[in-house]
């Protein structure tokens, strides 16, 4: 696959789990690697909607059906690489190094202090786009010191209207950094349509306006992630530059929890992607080359789920979050009125 | 008359304006069919259309730049962003456009028009959507700043916004949308900017408040008066930039005390420059200092310290008494 | 000539002023409009930069070189059309009807409150690119009234790198709207090459980033920019939406008056775009058709030298700026404190 | 030990930091060939080449955003920005990301960077690049800013900015660049951070003032002490967030009296929140009401304005014998 601008959909499995193009090299191992952190991406964003529906966490934003993006994306990067993207990139995080229990704390409204250093994940991201600047930035620490790393963002395509998404593209081609940039287009921004968005056929077409290369990958078709992230990661591992790649996908969940896509989104296109869906198209792809079975199946949904209610177990045990901590936290130096202001609003607990 | 929530209030002003000047139009992210997030729009768009209410592309510089040109070309735009942390990707089209386009053009065009935002804390959302940055654009000379407290003020003080001259930055504090009622005249009229309210008349302690403020200084108002018999005034300062000085000096001068209370941090929030207010005219009424009751100098809580840091009841109180203590 | 997205240059006048290309309709007196305001342009430009040596002006930002540009870009305008631009759209507000007065006066140090309403030129831009999202909200208004008007901005090779041209581009292409995005591209930014700026070819390619139909011009060829304009002017009136016009110009003097270019600019490009001189070129042409004489030439030179230097004298004579004026124009309904604040400082004069 | 200009000294600061520390990278738009619009960074690309000295593509939200990036990954990038009113394009990079890191990320990632950018009136360019927007950056929590007043200071301050584990704004008044000289040792050496100084000890008022106007209020302190024998004491601010409260607190509580100038609009400006540390410490010291010494409530002036509506050492004189008068 070469890298293109125009809007040719590279695909390697069909909708229907069907190979129509060349599976990248992944062992065994490799490829249930894939699958666990996919069906672990549906089970986490499923029962994270519920735990808030009954309370027990903070607004959370869907991942249920961009599970091949989010892992796709994330799932070729050495620990060195570095990743950052908005909410929607949680899954993303976990499969680069960020631990479950961290994502709980984040989205359960504590403080985020257990993201790894070593994961080089930055706290995802609100204000969107700015992420993708920061990420220009890391890319270009790395340039300058020489190193072999590559720094990826994830973005969805309403936040690609953003001034900020733009600058970034401009800095990173002049610059010759070694980033890539993932568009998760899942249609949608809330409630505002991909085409009352902008007007361009493809973001791989954004990027070419501003001499960055792209590949339109169908997003919901983990393999293509792969082969494609792979000839980014080559290209921008080997000095060639930044990378767009658009992921065609599609939210089949709520904007967050505080969303109902029910005033907004025709039923129909649920149904159509509902027929795309990455877990399914994957999984027959793997019962087919026999690297799963339904039994191994079921028992890999039992090990998430599991998992996931462990890590729960441990989140909803957490201690209060520390008051002290917020003071500490704004600057490495606080000035005296900061440890007055802090020791009055100590004293009151 | 209806009664009706901060919410209904402002899509009851919202709707008013585009009946009655058909130069009013409503835009931002998803206020069109979706309603906007807290369904302050809500049928907004199924009423007058996809022309007069309409979603933009996500790009907050894009929708205050482009209601600049709006203005300028005739138009009564009423911008939504869609929090207030947001603004700041539009604050340098905010602050060295829409508020400076009378000064640049030597007054040959103006800039009429409103950016509404929900801010404030108590909600528990994500991070960067509960920071109370208004002090950043009080200081911005040519905009104006208004927070109201409640449902009658709001719509009041938006039919003001829309028809005042230049530029209006409307705060609606998220956590007064739904959290009392009040009646709201269906017809148009307007409270006028620049002027504070006294909501509560006192004799011993002044407490300016704005915005979700001024419900907490209520309370604490009732229980200090409740618990020690201590008169406080509860002033509202409804407009945050041009600040009221008349009213603050004119409250102070008779209580000789004074507690400022916003969400915002300390350092340079609009309680500071309350003071200088104080300072300026009252100064030889003072009795004791102006408190502070504030959001320490940090970020914006997660949402598991919101309670903890960010002012609340007993605190006012707290400082009520200092002032008199002295 | 149809819009296109390639790198193809528009010209209608080879630099040594053959024509190469369809001459669009203009009758004689209108040549003679445009080549008397670009040699107006000229002169305007260098007598600034003379009157800022001597202390008689503030800062200047030079027209010299980009005067088939500026003319062109406003020449086919109607009064009810609009124009915004940068220090550098200066020539193209006087041919769209901003009184020389109103330049002195502005660049003058004054409060430029003589640009007479009916000129519809937004006082020009200090903060780049933020007039191109003013543009987007006219033009927008223009739709919204149903009139048959157009928005034209002009903007630098530079500020096309700022997030609001983005965002600018894609507004424009999503709501459909009546605006031209004229960039003038002289090469440089300050100090900043225009290779530095952006990796993209050319601006046109950057506009169908976000789906804006685009056509590179030759800037130095007043009748290549006039068709162009043209071009674009009548889609924008018939509801075909937003064009970008590319202008290749070059700027032959210094960016400003602060400004040294020979810190940083290679002589030979000066000599090279000396031969590009858009004035020459033009000159040859109203030759080549006998509708210019050496004495005509000669005459008009004296004619726009003298009406310069006529509004000079009475922008001399000015009195001083008014005080009061300040205070009155930062809001409609000034608050007590700032009549007060007024009274302080009239009171010291 | 040369005697440098404040351009000169910051260039050697600058300098000094490329040669000591390969972290460093100085960027911005104009500051390589031509070594910045002021010369600030004149001859630095040429000394340590392309990869440590460049320029940025036109966009101040990609400067400023990137150099978070950096500085995140490892760097200590000194950022510029033009001119302080463009560092609004770039205030949400700014507040809510550089600012916002360190409790963002609960620590583990932190944003030592230093934005330098020139400003302050006095040099008469066209509009829009001498506002004093530093008010709006001081409420911003997480971040400090910085505004020399004297070439000595000016290298130490920021020696110290980049040592600062987190973003320092470090504002660069235009008039100063050039209009003195003063000693400066060529090795590197820190001023601190937080730490106000007293430039000129008095016994009768404090006047507290930052980058130009620190010579303003030295001049007008010189002449009332010569024509009215009034002793007054300047305080130079230095770093404008976070205010060195005891200083400010420690020189009024032994004057009683108290002046702030700064070029900023009155409204919403550094000097309220001074006053607002005076009312706080030293109320009960104060004799008479702080006076303000500020632009007005307006843009920033055309330049055929700049004389008449920025403070004057007449007007600093004015207000510091207001505050003996009562
Ligand atoms: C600068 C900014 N503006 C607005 C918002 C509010 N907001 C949060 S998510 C969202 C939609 C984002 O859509 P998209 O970029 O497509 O990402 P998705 O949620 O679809 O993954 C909006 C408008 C924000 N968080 N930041
Ligand atoms: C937002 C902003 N950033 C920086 C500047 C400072 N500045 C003024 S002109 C200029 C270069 C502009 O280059 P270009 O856009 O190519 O226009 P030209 O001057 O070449 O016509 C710069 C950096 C500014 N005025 N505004
Ligand atoms: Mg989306
Ligand atoms: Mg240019």
């Amino acid at each position: 696959m070469s890298l293109i601008a125009d809007d040719t959909l590279y695909q390697v499995l069909s909708p229907t789990g069907e190979v129509v193009g060349s599976v990248p090299a992944i062992a065994p191992a490799g490829h249930l690697n894939l699958y666990r952190w996919m069906v672990f991406g549906r089970v986490f964003s499923d029962r994270m909607t519920a735990l808030q529906r009954q309370g027990r966490m903070g607004t959370f934003a869907e991942v249920k059906g961009q599970e091949a993006a989010c892992v796709g994306l994330a799932a070729r990067l050495t620990e060195e690489d570095w990743l950052m993207g908005s909410y929607r990139e949680s899954l993303a995080y976990m499969v680069k190094g960020v631990p479950l229990a961290a994502q709980l704390k984040h989205w359960g409204g504590y403080i985020p202090d257990n993201y790894p250093f070593e994961a080089r994940c930055l706290p995802f991201q609100i204000v969107l786009a700015t992420q993708v600047l920061h990420a220009v930035g890391i890319a270009h620490a790395i340039k300058y010191k020489g190193e072999p790393h590559v720094a990826v963002v994830g973005i969805g395509d309403g936040a690609t209207s953003e001034g900020d998404f733009n600058e970034a593209l401009n800095a990173a081609a002049v610059f010759e950094l070694p980033v890539i940039f993932v568009v998760q287009n899942n249609g949608w921004a809330i409630s505002v349509p991909r085409h009352a968005q902008t007007r361009v056929d493809s973001f791989v077409r954004r990027a070419a306006g501003f001499a960055v290369p792209g590949l339109r990958v169908d997003g919901n078709d983990i393999l293509a992630m792969i082969g494609a992230m792979d000839t980014a990661l080559d290209r921008a591992r080997s000095g060639g530059g930044p990378t767009l790649i658009e992921a065609e996908t599609y939210r089949m969940g709520a904007h967050t929890t505080a969303d109902d896509p029910t005033r907004y989104r025709p039923p129909e296109d649920l149904e159509l992607w509902g027929r795309r869906d990455p877990i399914i198209r994957y999984r027959k792809f793997l019962m087919d080359r026999q690297l799963l079975t339904d039994l191994e199946d079921e028992q890999l949904q039992d090990d998430v789920t599991a998992e996931f209610e462990a890590a729960v177990a441990e989140f909803e045990a957490l201690p209060p979050q520390d008051v002290a901590q917020h003071f500490d936290l704004i600057l490495g130096n606080p000035p005296p009125q900061l440890a007055r202001q802090k020791a009055q609003i100590l004293n009151e607990q | 008359m209806p009664k009706l929530t901060m919410a209904q209030a402002i899509n009851n002003a919202l709707a008013v304006e585009l009946e009655h000047d058909s130069r009013v139009l409503v835009f931002g992210e998803d206020v069109g069919k979706n309603g906007g997030v807290f369904r302050v729009t809500e049928g907004l768009q199924e009423r007058f259309g996809e022309k007069r209410v309409f979603d933009t592309p996500l790009a907050e510089s894009s929708i205050v730049g482009s209601a600049v040109g709006m203005a300028i070309n005739g138009l009564r735009p009423i911008a939504e962003i869609q929090f207030l942390p947001f603004a700041l990707v539009s604050f340098n089209q905010t602050v060295t456009q829409a508020a400076r386009m009378r000064y640049r053009s030597g007054g040959v065009y103006t800039v009429p028009m409103v950016i509404r935002t929900p801010f404030g804390g108590g909600v528990r959302p994500p991070e960067m959507h509960s920071d109370s940055f208004e002090a950043m654009f009080a200081h911005a000379q040519g905009l104006k700043v208004v927070a109201p407290s409640n449902p009658y003020d709001a719509k009041g003080l938006l039919h003001a916004a829309v028809d005042d001259p230049d530029p209006v930055l409307f705060l609606e504090h998220m956590k007064l949308y739904r959290s009392l009622r009040q009646e709201v005249p269906a017809e148009r009229y307007t409270v006028p900017l620049g002027r504070a309210a006294t909501v509560r008349p006192g004799r011993d302690v002044s407490v300016f408040a704005y915005g979700a403020m001024v419900q907490l200084a209520l309370d604490a108002a009732a229980q200090v008066e409740k618990e020690s018999g201590i008169s406080a005034e509860v002033v509202d300062l409804r407009t945050l930039a041009p600040l009221d000085e008349a009213a603050i000096a004119a409250s102070v001068d008779k209580t000789g005390r004074a507690v400022v209370v916003h969400e915002a941090p300390r350092a340079g929030g609009l309680a500071a420059e309350v003071i200088a207010v104080i300072n300026e005219h009252s100064l030889y009424s003072l009795l004791a200092p102006v408190e502070r009751v504030t959001s320490p100098d940090t970020a914006f809580p997660v949402p598991k310290l919101e309670d903890i840091i960010l002012p609340n009841v007993a605190r006012v109180k707290a400082a009520i008494r200092r002032t008199l203590e002295e």
